[in-house]
């Protein structure tokens, strides 16, 4: 279904305005999928991987500019490039826990900040860096088009990485990290180098999706690809759609991007739509902490069936079909 | 009359099904009452509600003849009814010094207070080796103890000990079971939930028998320790070999 | 070249009013001159449409906010070009914003003049549908106090300076294009810092400038640092023999912001409410009953992008998407424009072949010192203690 | 295989909980580790399994020295363990808990379905026999005390260690259930496990028990089959009480 | 080699910054170390303070420093709002990570307000006394640095004291430690909790009229304060009030010092250096005595 959503949107896009919007929601699909590789499997919370995609632009753009390298052969490296730095940084980073981990991840966004702010000899420093065009004979509709087939692509591959490792052992592993590390780890899980590897697999999509984003864009400035902002954005939309669901982040993309954009249109002109970011942000949390998704089913469960016992009253009956569940979960 | 008194109380965590489902019990004051039952029965859960932290569905919790039911435990406290909870409870990042002095922290007569902690710390001696070390660096068995000197802090109508003896050592287990005792002497009500359930039969003088969140059995303690096939289901096959230490 | 498909003649009907896109921070970082941009098209708009509009048809202006974002400033001229299908785009403001957009324009084949890119890299990235409509680039805004400095005897010449600008294309173009210039006059650099723009301490590189004694100092500042910078360095009881600050001291708050210690402080102007330009007086004339405040630099710009895009349109005769806009582009290659600031022409690159005027504040009023043909007052040098 | 260790130190700033500790268990038997409060077992226990690096001395597993390893070494070398307050993942079921002891070995291995059917049924077998079947959908932070504690033995004997540490399992459980336990831990080291069991209820030690280690001030005192033990006078003075 | 006179001057310089800096960090110690709350919104309070400050001397002429009066007992009052409203709706369990992000719409919520309110101007107040200062050994101390440092000082003693010494202290650490154990000695943990927020906050009003005493602020200069705030406090060892202190005096010096040779922005990366050979070294900080929460 989202396949064939992507396929179609293009051609109803009224106009290529509608269609760069679509771009940027894919971007943000993308980036929030990314996210919930770290966020969701191990539950640490990286305010940090708006920097992340910023390095995957810079990485691409300067490889383009200064090593000539192709567009598309500078974006895969970049990402390479990108998983690579993550090692160092995951290996600093994933020291710490819980509140720690978020102070790291805001930190790591303000340093890259500064240096490519300051770096200007290599980076263009504040006066940004112009990222030649992959398809230069394009007309600018044309080049959306092209571009949301390729965020597309990179979606679905995101996507179908994070359904992988769900139902996999190596899954299973993050999981018990996020709710006890230390016991994870007594139970035989190298539990800092499951966390480093789904750091750099995260870290490598967040880069692609820099990378396109650049190639796409054209423009970058530091002050923007390093944000705390984008971090939190992306936090947000995979929060709201649920952290622990496939499809949740996508989900949040498109319902925050669109939010972004309406409040945009309608408080533009005031800093108010800060106002109702932030009113957005804070009912998700407090009302529905594990995402749209969960929530809904939870509710339609709960509407279906009857509540759940806790006591050791369990009939025959119930034991077999729990069962019975599980072995089908084993299956499917 | 009974000091404490749970009439047909109906309680459950959150929106599932009920825990206790018309449960009854009264301790009368200066004796003990001992709950036994399997894991999960709902032990601690007549506890909480005794103690205010969990609010019961229905059904009433009566203190020395007062229907004190939802009140929160800052008010048991105040009546006179104090718990002590399974697992650990200690103040981690705080001194042993800091924790059993919260244990009086209702207390406003500081004589009184350092009189409480002197003696605790004579009770339990680590209490009082380890006086300013944080008591989360403690070994369990110390922390457990560390938490009951905390509750002999104040001198509560009302005792609610959840599991006082697990992770204790034989010496420790005896100053408490000898606690117990003297409390019971000195007239306060205490409602015992142990899995040491023989030693701690021994001790109470009513037993009762919680499965699936109803009484199953109650009576005196002797005679619940006697019946075989009890002994066999909720208390370990093996009877005691010989009477513990008195 | 490339919008020409989607034309479907919506403003051939001269009673169509011509609809320009712009898109502007009123909100975040660059909220400020945004807002004073947005008034001077505003002026413009309705000084024009009160003479009868252009081509005979009303001006409608379509603003979007940008909260001071380049993405978002792409999107809103995305929107405007593509999807509201403007006739005209107008620049947005601040060198971060103008690139980006401009080449969206590019690539739609629209004209686009804009009030605020004075970095020289806006006009190296190849554009060939950018015009800025002020009178110079920011490497050349102190150009009229080179000369001057480099005049004086050799006994009262400033021997050393020093620089410290924010780390901002624009605000450090001024400084450094004075450095340039200095420097090759013999003028020794002591201190030379580079701030990022959202410093709030300067202690210390006001004790550094301080610890080197030079003559002079220069900021290359927005407002508040500018102001920040001054205090720090009067709390450490420097005094300079000339000290200027692009921006800051031009503001209308700036005297007491500094707690009155302005005398002598110099700054780079590109506008002045006195110039003597014959559609100046009108300006400032209709814009102050207007808003009720006189007009300063950033509302001088957004107007006089409006000018030089109206020169384009009423010279060739069209305001449209498509063909037009090639026609507009290749008119403000050939010509001058007269306007508020005087007249503009431009180069191959868009680049407006100009100098700023010099200001300096002297008794609690900021007067034009340079040039000598334009000034109100002479130059107080070396600067009194502040 | 033999666990041992020789020389083990290990202080707390002022405090030294394991006080040069050689200390030797019989492999292929059920070993106890006995002693006062705060004697330094279960800090034993953490510098073997590595979650604590002791300060001097060597931990050795057969012919493997473990010392200071990580705890997923330790772990994947055979020695599994339980903690003495309980650790569940509380915001899993009780099933999936005991499918995330199941350790993947390489890559490829890891990427292989985390819910295989045999592994489902041997998990519900583990649940049966520890008498928690019925939780097993029920979220761990759900479950009482000694639900918990059983769920965290299930998930140790998932994993099939070959040694076991099990720090205080009766801590909390049911003396009827106990018994149970007692009978399991029996038959698995009949199986060929090793179990090194920490526990304050002597008459659990006392009856499945083949060798006892005492502990006292952070070194063993004492060594040897129960009945030799249970009239060692240090182990009475010092454990034991009067 | 720098002279000594600039030397001299930039050590004095630091001091006085990191004296701010500590003020600055002090609240958060408070939630992070004793609430487990990471509090993204510490620094937008601080403007808000600071802009509160700022309006009061445009508006009434009267000294920023008199908006104390109001603005402490008045974001106390907002913390206890905050907490009892907002945080303690939050799940235990989760408490850590949604208290990042709730923490954070509000640091969004206030900035847009603000924003709304005065505009994105950036703002300063005029002082009579903003340009004073004297001599000390040959350097200039500025006036308004000192008040700073002295509000700094005397709010972090107080601190300090209120958390070891006082039975409201105690009740606190308790409450933040075991909340069931804690309402079982009688502590009415709601209210505790809410007024430990609240003194969060309150140390944010006075750090906030600290702050607008000699910078300029505007909206969102909040963002720019939250990376150097915690890497103090991760230095410093979480919930460590003189650890904060020292962390922060520490970094303020070194980069006062380090703007001589690297100029302001390299030099701003020390706290980052900082924080991550801190978490390289000694992850629970140099002051921190938290227990690994391992056993
Ligand atoms: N927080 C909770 N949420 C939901 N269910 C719970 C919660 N705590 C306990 N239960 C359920 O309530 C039942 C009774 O729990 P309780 O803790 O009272 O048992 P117990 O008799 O004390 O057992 P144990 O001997 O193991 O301590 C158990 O089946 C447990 O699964
Ligand atoms: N992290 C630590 N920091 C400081 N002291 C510690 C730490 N861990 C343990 N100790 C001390 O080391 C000693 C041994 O503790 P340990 O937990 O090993 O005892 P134990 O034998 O398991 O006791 P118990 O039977 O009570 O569980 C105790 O005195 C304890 O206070
Ligand atoms: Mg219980
Ligand atoms: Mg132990």
């Amino acid at each position: 279904m989202l396949i064939a959503a992507i396929l179609v949107f293009p051609s109803l896009a009224p106009n290529p305005y509608i269609l760069s919007s679509g771009v940027i929601v894919l971007n943000w699909a993308v980036l929030a999928t990314a996210w919930n590789f770290v966020g969701g499997f191990t539950g640490y919370i990286s305010l940090g991987h708006g920097a992340l995609a910023g390095l995957g632009g810079y990485a691409t753009g300067l490889l383009i500019t200064k090593a000539d390298i192709p567009s598309f052969v500078a974006l895969i490296l970049a990402a390479v490039i990108v998983a690579a730095l993550a090692v160092p940084i995951g290996f600093a980073a994933l020291r710490v826990r819980g509140a720690s981990f978020v102070i790291v991840s805001i930190a790591l966004v303000l340093i890259l900040l500064l240096v490519f702010q300051s770096w200007s000899s290599v980076t263009g420093g504040s006066r940004g860096l112009v990222v030649p065009r992959p398809f230069p004979g394009m007309l600018r509709p044309e080049h959306h088009r092209a571009f949301f087939f390729l965020y597309g692509g990179l979606l679905i591959l995101a996507l179908a990485t994070w359904w992988l490792l769900d139902r996999s052992r190596f899954g299973m592993g993050l999981k018990a990290i996020r709710e006890d590390e230390d016991k994870a780890e007594s139970l035989g899980t190298p539990t800092f180098a499951y966390k480093l590897t789904v750091f750099v697999v995260s870290a490598a999509f967040t880069a692609l999706a820099g990378g396109l984003y650049a190639l796409w864009f054209g423009d970058l400035d530091p002050v923007f690809q390093f944000s705390v902002l984008t971090g939190s954005y992306i936090v947000l939309m995979a929060l709201l759609g649920g952290v622990r669901n496939l499809f949740g982040p996508v989900l949040g993309a498109i319902v925050v991007g669109i939010a972004l954009e309406y409040f945009k249109v309608e408080f533009g002109s005031t800093p108010l739509h800060l106002v109702t970011t932030g009113l957005l942000l804070g009912l998700v949390v407090l009302f529905m902490p594990d995402g749209v998704i969960p929530s809904v089913t939870g509710l339609v469960q709960r509407l279906r069936k009857r509540e759940q016992s806790s006591i050791r009253e369990f009939t025959a009956a119930d034991l077999a079909e729990q069962r019975k569940r599980d072995r089908e979960g084993a299956s499917s | 009359m009974s000091e404490i008194e749970l009439v047909d109380v109906q309680a459950g965590y959150g929106r599932a099904a009920p825990v206790l489902r018309g449960f009854s019990v009264s301790v009368p004051a200066g004796s003990v009452v001992c709950l036994v039952g399997p894991n999960g029965a709902g032990k601690s859960t007549v506890l909480k509600v005794a103690s205010g932290l969990l609010s019961p569905r229905s059904g009433r919790v009566m203190v020395g003849g007062k229907d004190l039911t939802g009140a929160g435990p800052q008010k048991m406290l105040a009546e006179g009814v104090a718990l002590v909870l399974q697992g650990h409870s200690v103040f981690r990042e705080m001194t042993v010094e800091e924790n059993v002095l919260l244990g009086g922290y209702t207390l406003n007569d500081k004589a009184a207070k350092s009189r409480r902690a002197k003696f605790v710390q004579e009770l339990f001696p680590v209490v009082g080796e380890r006086w300013r070390s944080l008591a989360g660096l403690l070994s369990g068995g110390q922390q457990k103890q560390v938490e009951f000197a905390r509750s002999l802090m104040v001198d509560p109508k009302v005792v609610l000990l959840d599991e006082p003896s697990m992770g204790l050592d034989p010496k420790a287990t005896s100053t408490i079971f000898e606690q117990v005792a003297r409390m019971r002497d000195a007239g306060t009500a205490v409602l015992l939930v142990e899995q040491n359930a023989r030693r701690a039969l021994q001790t109470a003088d009513l037993g009762c028998v919680l499965d699936l969140g109803r009484v199953h059995i109650s009576g005196p303690a002797a005679d619940l320790l006697a019946d075989p096939q009890l002994g066999e289901l909720y208390l370990g096959g093996r009877p005691a070999e010989k009477p513990p230490v008195p | 070249a490339c919008g020409g498909g989607d034309d479907e003649g919506g403003g051939e009907k001269s009673g169509d009013p011509i609809v320009v896109g712009i898109s502007l921070p009123l909100t975040g970082d660059f909220s400020e001159p945004g807002k004073g941009v947005q008034e001077g098209y505003e002026a413009w708009a309705k000084i024009t449409n009160d003479k009868g509009g252009l081509l005979g048809r009303q001006i409608e202006l379509k603003i979007l906010d940008d909260q001071s974002n380049a993405d978002r400033v792409v999107a809103d001229y995305e929107q405007l070009i593509g999807s509201d299908q403007v006739d005209l785009v107008v620049g947005p403001f601040s060198t971060r914003l103008v690139v980006p957009s401009a080449r969206v324009a590019q690539e739609y084949g629209m004209l686009f003049v804009e009030p605020a890119g004075a970095a020289a890299e806006v006009f190296n990235q190849g554009f060939k549908n950018l015009f800025y409509a002020a009178p110079a680039v920011a490497d050349d805004h102190y150009n009229h106090l080179v000369e001057y400095l480099l005049a004086l005897p050799a006994g009262q010449k400033p021997t050393s300076v020093a620089y410290a600008a924010m780390d901002d294309p624009f605000a450090q173009g001024t400084a450094y294009g004075l450095k340039k210039k200095l420097e090759a006059g013999g003028i020794k650099t002591v201190v030379d810092e580079v701030y990022p723009p959202n410093t709030t301490d300067f202690g210390s590189i006001a004790a550094k400038i301080a610890a080197a004694k030079p003559d002079m100092v220069v900021g290359g500042s927005q407002y508040q640092d500018g102001v920040n910078l001054i205090v720090a360095l009067q709390q450490l009881d420097y005094q300079p023999k000339l000290a200027a600050f692009s921006t800051a001291p031009t503001n209308p708050e700036f005297d007491k912001a500094i707690g009155n210690k302005t005398e002598g402080i110099l700054s780079p102007t590109g506008y002045s409410q006195d110039a003597p330009y014959a559609s100046n007086k009108e300006f400032v004339e209709k814009f102050t009953a207007q808003f009720g405040k006189a007009p300063e630099e950033d509302q001088a710009n957004g107007y006089t992008t409006g000018q030089v895009v109206g020169a384009a349109v009423q010279a060739a005769g069209c305001a449209e998407q498509g063909e037009c806009q090639q026609k507009l582009i290749d008119w403000l290659h050939s010509n001058t424009v007269d306007t508020v600031v005087g007249p503009l022409k431009w180069d191959a690159t868009g680049k407006p072949q100009g100098a700023h005027m010099i200001q300096q504040w002297i008794g609690n009023d900021i007067k034009i010192v340079l040039p000598a043909d334009a000034k109100e007052a002479d130059m107080v040098y070396p600067k009194p203690a502040w | 295989m033999t666990l041992e260790t020789r020389g083990l130190r290990k202080a707390f700033g002022g405090v030294v909980a394991i006080d040069g500790a050689d200390v030797q268990f019989q492999p292929g038997k059920v070993n106890a580790l006995i002693g006062p409060n705060g004697s330094g077992k279960t800090t034993f226990f953490n510098c073997v399994t590595g979650m604590i690096r002791p300060d001097s001395g060597s931990v050795l597993f057969g012919d493997r020295d473990l010392t200071g390893r990580a705890p997923h070494v330790v772990a994947r070398a055979g020695v599994g363990r339980t903690f003495q307050l309980c650790r569940v993942f509380p915001r899993m079921t009780a099933v999936e808990n005991v499918l995330a002891a199941v350790r993947p070995g390489g890559l490829l291995h890891g990427l292989r379905s985390a819910r295989r059917q045999d592994e489902t049924e041997r998990a519900y077998g583990w649940l049966t026999r520890l008498g928690i079947e019925h939780l097993a959908g029920a979220e761990a932070r759900n479950m009482s005390w000694g639900q918990q504690k059983l769920l965290e033995l299930a998930g140790v004997l998932m994993a099939e260690p070959r040694t076991i540490l099990l720090d205080e399992p009766a801590g909390g459980v049911n003396p009827a259930l106990l018994d149970r336990i007692g009978t399991l831990v029996r038959e698995l080291n009949a199986e060929g496990r090793t179990f090194v069991i920490v526990e304050h209820n002597m008459d659990l030690v006392m009856s499945i028990s083949d060798h006892i280690v005492v502990f006292d001030r952070g070194r063993p005192i004492a060594a040897g089959p129960p009945a030799e033990v249970r009239a060692d006078e240090r182990v009475l003075g010092a454990y034991l009480g009067v | 080699m720098p002279s000594g006179a600039l030397l001299l001057q930039s050590i004095i310089l630091g001091l006085l910054l990191g004296g701010l800096y500590a003020l600055l960090a002090a609240g958060l110690t408070l939630y992070f170390g004793t609430m487990r709350v990471v509090m993204i919104a510490h620094s937008a309070f601080l403007i808000l303070a600071a802009y509160l400050a700022w309006w009061t001397n445009d508006r009434l002429g009267i000294d920023p420093l008199l908006s104390m009066v109001v603005t402490v007992p008045l974001f106390f009052g907002a913390g206890v709002l905050l907490q009892r409203g907002l945080l303690s709706r939050l799940r235990p369990v989760t408490l850590t990570m949604m208290s990042v992000l709730i923490t954070f719409a509000i640091a969004l919520i206030i900035e847009g307000l603000l924003g709304y309110a005065f505009s994105g101007t950036q703002r300063r107040i005029q002082l009579g006394y903003g340009t004073e200062s004297f001599n000390l050994f040959g350097a200039r101390v500025a006036v308004v640095k000192l008040i700073a440092f002295v509000l700094a000082a005397v709010s972090l003693a107080g601190l300090y004291v209120l958390m070891k010494r006082t039975q409201f202290g105690w009740a606190l650490r308790a409450t933040i430690q075991h909340r069931d154990a804690a309402r079982l000695v009688g502590i009415d943990t709601e209210r505790t909790a809410g007024f430990g927020f609240g003194l969060g906050l309150a140390t944010a009003a006075v750090g906030g009229t600290a702050l607008s005493l000699d910078t300029t602020i505007y909206p969102s200069l909040h963002w720019h304060w939250i990376g150097p705030l915690m890497a103090i406090i991760v230095v410093g060892g979480l919930g460590s009030v003189p650890g904060a202190a020292a962390a922060a005096l520490v970094l303020g010096l070194a980069q006062s010092l380090l703007q001589i040779p690297m100029g302001a922005t390299w030099a701003q990366t020390v706290f980052y250096v900082a924080l991550f050979a801190t978490l390289a070294v000694r992850p629970q900080g140099f002051f921190g005595g938290r227990l690994a929460q391992r056993f």
